[in-house]
């Protein structure tokens, strides 16, 4: 069985429009029989076929366009059909019927092999060098200059390049330069008389951790719509329970609370899964596990919120065990790149200031956060007595565009019972 | 001392006694003498068969010239003037540009094609054309522009040596010049630019009858304290990128000066390659001093104020220096 | 051991756990908590260091008694 | 006829082998193997054929677009005009040609070319070439009656006449210039009547019949050997398909066409030999297989050519390559 195509009729012809077909099925074609009339921007052109055989099916109607290649008719060979030349009419041997020439291999860009080794000694990648040799064939100047420092880029003063340069290579500050260049520009021997201001130093890792924290918070406050509930808990039960669990247990497996609000926060968030997940492209992506996100500030300055992946999961000692090694790892400095971008909701906790309340900023992608403040002893109702209980005020700041103050609320109570019951942590 | 056209003629009658496959062919090369007086003489001592007046059939006779090649000889076809080469272009540039490519390297075209070109003898406007960035413009072929008389000489030689297509432009101004010619040294090689006056402050880059004015400039300039360096590009295709890069990346200032309009023209193509090659060293933007964009004017005073003179070359240089 | 012993030990083991805090800049007078920043996590991490280097438990109740690193000197020196 | 039957064969066997050439192009022009434009021969093969055996082995030959059959029955391999039309390296041209530009230096072929008129002018320069080096080599130059029309004709014929260079013009008039009639673009229709004008003798022969082809073709020649005055012939014959692939010929009828195919150069001179009982059918069979062997071949040949490297774009732009 063989297909008869949509033939190319013409360099530039894409698509044909099947205007009348000389054929119906069950007729006997020959090679070279037309086959059918084909509407093409210059008009109709008849086409021949060039298999031989009973037309099995028409598979196009007349009036129809189709892209060059497209099947138009199956032809059945198995009838012996003589050809014109007397040979079997099975297809040519030869003919590969691709649609298509096939493609041209595409080399890479022309080095010869000593500049492809000067790229790699000056560590200049080819790809981003254009070649300045004949037809573009890169040569040595080219990289050499490739690897040249990149001047040092200025707000926009009328300089010349070259003045640029040198003014790069000396450290001078070319915004304080009067210029004597053509329009007024700063030319060359301006650079050469002024004196060298002190290289300024490069600007530290907190100065660009905290750039970084300042653009995620302005976007952060710029884009989410925050709503915040707020709770208070009794955490009388919890730290009871952990005074007597760290009476049995060693210095090194030693709790501290942080561990069960982390671990009822991450509870909470299993049963409220909407304040579980990320706002990315437009569009709010749930995520199934639980990785809550710790707020651990920087004494040099700065703020991470690495996450402990699957917080819901595992005991407590373990989970202590987790938060202090990522601690530690977060103060020298030492988190891995999934840490700082796999969680799902963050806990920021100030207690540890004293300060009573805190309603905090989303870290995006993050559609939800929890502030807590300090636990502190307070007046509280026991069975219509009046008495003193360690409380703590829970703040919980969500997106409005993707949750409500009503399932905020809803999470805040689900922590209270939750901490309620340590033991079940 | 020789002129430009007797350098043009030793070298003629040199190819033409050592080299049997060399023959002249042109519009009243022969008996006429030459339209510049170049072939004066050579039609008595070649004869005809070698001296060949042609009818006046640009496009054939310059295709007959390519076929000759083709068929072994060494053809120089003289085309009066770059302005009727026009007529010629289809053969240039689908016949002898393209043979060799398109023949997957079987067939070569070893022909030299020479005429005049540029104004400044008030012939107006369809005699006085500069186009030879039209050839510079096309691969497969080569182009000169002899500015000098021992140029005029060996160049010719050696484009007759060249198994490719070579086009060799001469200045109509120049014919008349008076300079040194040793035809016993062997010459450097025609395909690159020479530096014919060092100059440390800004790089004055001409060829053909551009160059003797860019020389004027430099020396005026020389007074007022500037050291103006003049590269002569002597081949415009190949581009000698080399020479005129090394020289502006010690001067940090370029002036092209080119007798054809700006739009388009050689001192475009040499603009962009130092924009792209040497832009951190350029300390002023390049001045191009080219002929303004009018069709040539006949009147003498106008016909100046279009082409590229001195003072122009001077003001540009100036004004890229900066200063007060 | 002697009390210059003990709050060299003390000193190392609140620089593992505030790498960021140069020596000399912890005097013997100051707040751990408020003056040099200190949280329950890491008062909690020094106390771990000070069990391992000198087998002293200071039981969370005690964590009253350690509040500056004199106080914590003198606390340690009377269990060692 | 008063011909050979080995002869007969030959004449028969080149016109079919370009038939069958031609029509397996067009077969692969509509799969895409081969692009571009494509000209194909068919109804013109006695030209092709009659010429080619009338002139000598170290004649020059300066050809059109539509040169496919001139190509094959000169020499150049059937395999290396197909590996040409699919642009492989393989090619005669090396792929840098295509359909329109076939070369051969070893077969003295010097291309198709693609602009009309523009192979004139080198006609008469490689005839320049040969008289000034005195050697009795003719020069034919293929041309259609649309370049009639072109400058360069007129200037070619008279240079080749002022100057005395063996050219033998050969003007297939296939009464078209792409889709302008013959009478509809010159202005005197018998061709013919032109070369004298510039003192070039010319004749017209009937481009249908092979026979009477390679007669004139052959006397024109020897004439112009012995002369070294150029000569002219106009061969009347006319294309069964269109100008190119990409050609709907609304400027003729199917009627007219139809009319021309009556006398078909390769179903006439079969069936004038098989009724003076030269050959037989069998012969005839025999070419046929042995042609479409050749083609499938050919096909192969092209199928397994290589495309040529990227790296070498530049090279044979110039003799050496320009640093």
């Amino acid at each position: 069985m063989t297909e008869f195509l949509m033939p190319s009729l013409g360099a530039d012809m894409t698509a044909g429009t099947l205007a009348k077909w000389r054929v119906a099925t069950g007729d006997t074609v020959q090679h070279g029989d037309i086959i059918a009339e084909v509407e093409t921007d210059k008009g109709i052109i008849e086409v021949e076929v060039f298999e031989s055989g009973v037309v099995q099916r028409l598979l196009v109607s007349e009036g129809e366009r189709v892209p060059v290649g497209t099947a138009l008719a199956e032809i059945g060979t198995r009838g012996l059909g003589i050809g014109p030349s007397g040979t079997g009419s099975e297809p040519e041997a030869g003919v590969i019927l691709s649609h298509g020439a096939s493609d041209v291999p595409l080399g890479g860009p022309m080095a010869s092999p000593a500049v492809r080794r000067k790229a790699h000694e000056l560590d200049v990648s080819l790809g981003r060098v254009r070649g300045s040799g004949e037809q573009g064939r890169i040569t040595l100047d080219d990289v050499r200059s490739a690897a040249l420092p990149a001047a040092a880029s200025s707000e926009r003063v009328r300089i010349s390049p070259y003045a640029r340069r040198i003014a790069a290579e000396r450290g001078v500050d070319v915004s304080v330069l009067r210029g004597t260049g053509p329009g007024g520009a700063i030319q060359a021997s301006d650079v050469l008389s002024a004196k060298a201001a002190p290289p300024s130093k490069p600007a530290s890792s907190a100065e660009r951790m905290q750039n970084a924290i300042a653009a995620a918070m302005t976007r952060a406050n710029d884009e989410i719509p925050h709503y915040y509930v707020e709770h208070t808990i009794d955490m009388g039960n919890a730290l009871a329970w952990l005074k007597e669990v760290n009476a049995t247990l060693g210095v090194s497996e030693r709790l501290v609370s942080g561990v069960l609000v982390l671990r009822a926060v991450a509870r909470a968030l299993q049963k409220h899964k909407k304040l579980n997940a990320t706002w990315q492209a437009g569009k709010v992506v749930p995520s199934d596990e639980v990785h809550v996100g710790m707020a651990v500030s920087l004494r040099g300055g700065g703020l991470v919120a690495p996450a402990l992946r699957n917080t819901n999961q595992g005991s407590l000692s373990d989970l202590m065990a987790r938060m202090t090694d990522l601690v530690s790892r977060a103060r020298a400095g030492a988190l891995r790149s999934s840490e700082m971008t796999s969680a799902t909701t963050t806990v920021t906790s100030l207690g540890e200031r004293g300060v009573e309340a805190v309603t905090p900023i989303i870290f995006p992608p993050q559609i939800a956060i929890v502030g807590c403040g300090a636990t502190l002893e307070r007046p509280w109702v026991v069975g219509g007595q009046v008495v003193a209980r360690p409380v703590m005020r829970v703040t919980l700041g969500g997106d409005h565009r993707v949750s409500n103050g009503h399932e905020g609320a809803r999470f805040l109570s689900a922590l209270d019972r939750l901490l309620q019951e340590p033991e079940e942590l | 001392m020789t002129t430009y056209r007797d350098a043009v003629r030793t070298a003629l009658q040199t190819l033409l006694r050592e080299d049997k496959r060399a023959f002249l062919m042109g519009e009243d090369v022969g008996r006429y003498g030459g339209p510049y007086a170049v072939s004066k003489g050579l039609l008595e001592e070649f004869g005809e068969e070698r001296v060949r007046d042609t009818p006046l059939c640009e496009s054939t006779f310059v295709g007959a010239g390519i076929g000759a090649a083709l068929g072994g000889m060494r053809p120089i076809v003289e085309v009066m003037t770059v302005n009727f080469s026009l007529l010629a272009l289809d053969q240039v540039v689908n016949n002898a540009a393209v043979m060799r490519y398109m023949s997957g390297g079987q067939f070569q075209v070893p022909i030299v094609v020479r005429m005049a070109t540029g104004g400044g003898k008030q012939i107006a406007a369809q005699h006085s054309h500069s186009l030879e960035n039209w050839y510079a413009h096309i691969p497969g072929i080569k182009v000169l522009a002899p500015a000098t008389v021992q140029d005029a000489h060996d160049m010719l030689l050696a484009a007759v040596e060249d198994p490719d297509p070579v086009f060799v432009f001469e200045h109509q101004m120049l014919y008349g010049i008076d300079g040194e010619l040793d035809t016993t040294a062997t010459p450097p090689s025609p395909w690159k630019a020479l530096v014919r006056r060092s100059g440390t402050d800004v790089s004055l880059i001409a060829y053909g009858g551009s160059m003797h004015k860019a020389l004027g400039a430099a020396e005026e300039l020389g007074k007022g304290g500037i050291s103006a360096e003049v590269v002569d590009l002597r081949s415009l295709r190949p581009l000698d990128r080399g020479t005129l890069l090394d020289s502006v990346r010690r001067t940090h200032r370029a002036v092209v000066i080119d007798e054809a309009w700006k739009t388009g023209s050689l001192a475009s193509e040499i603009s962009a390659i130092l924009a792209e090659d040497a832009f951190y060293d350029l300390d002023a933007p390049i001045e191009r001093v080219c002929t303004l964009e009018v069709p040539m004017p006949y009147a003498k005073h106008l016909e100046e104020a279009a082409i590229p003179q001195v003072d122009r070359i001077v003001d540009a240089a100036k004004r890229s220096m900066g200063g007060d | 051991m002697t009390s210059e012993e003990i709050r060299a030990t003390l000193l190392k083991c609140l620089s593992d756990v505030a790498p960021e805090i140069a020596d000399e800049e912890i005097e013997d007078e100051m707040d751990l908590r408020d003056e040099l920043d200190l949280d329950s996590m890491d008062i909690l991490r020094w106390v771990q260091g000070i069990h391992k280097a000198l087998e002293v438990e200071i039981p969370e109740e005690d964590y009253g008694k350690i509040a500056t690193l004199g106080e914590a000197v003198d606390y340690v020196a009377a269990r060692v | 006829m008063d011909i050979s039957r080995d002869h007969a064969l030959e004449l028969l066997r080149d016109m079919i082998r370009i038939r069958r050439l031609e029509e397996k192009s067009a077969e692969l022009y509509s799969k895409q193997k081969i692009r571009g434009f494509l000209h194909l021969y068919i109804g013109e093969e006695a030209v092709g054929v009659g010429a080619m055996h009338a002139l000598r082995e170290d004649d020059n030959i300066v050809a059109t677009y539509r040169e496919h059959g001139q190509a094959l029955v000169r020499g150049i391999p059937a395999a290396q005009i197909m590996a040409e039309m699919y642009g492989k390296a393989n090619g005669c041209s090396g792929g840098r040609g295509g359909s329109m530009h076939l070369f051969s230096a070893e077969r003295n072929f010097y291309g198709g070319h693609a602009i009309v008129g523009g192979g004139l002018p080198i006609a008469v320069g490689l005839a320049l070439a040969d008289k000034m080096k005195g050697q009795s080599r003719v020069t034919a130059c293929f041309f259609g009656d649309g370049a009639t029309d072109e400058g360069e004709f007129h200037e070619s014929l008279n240079l080749a006449a002022l100057w005395q260079l063996p050219v033998l013009f050969l003007c297939e008039n296939n009464e078209y210039a792409m889709g302008t009639a013959l009478w509809r673009h010159v202005s005197d229709r018998n061709i013919a009547n032109n070369p004298p004008a510039y003192g070039v003798p010319a004749d017209s022969v009937n481009g249908m019949d092979v026979v009477a082809v390679e007669r004139a073709v052959h006397n024109e020649a020897e004439l112009v050997r012995e002369t070294s005055k150029p000569r002219f012939l106009e061969l009347k014959t006319y294309r069964f398909r269109a100008h190119s692939m990409y050609d709907a010929e609304l400027y003729r009828s199917k009627e007219e066409v139809d009319e021309h195919k009556k006398d078909d150069p390769i179903e006439g001179f079969q069936k004038r030999l098989l009724k003076e009982g030269l050959v037989e059918q069998s012969d005839i069979d025999t070419i046929e297989d042995a042609a479409a062997k050749e083609i499938a071949d050919a096909v192969e040949f092209a199928e397994q050519g290589e495309w040529e490297p990227i790296e070498d774009i530049t090279r044979h732009t110039y003799a050496r390559n320009l640093s």
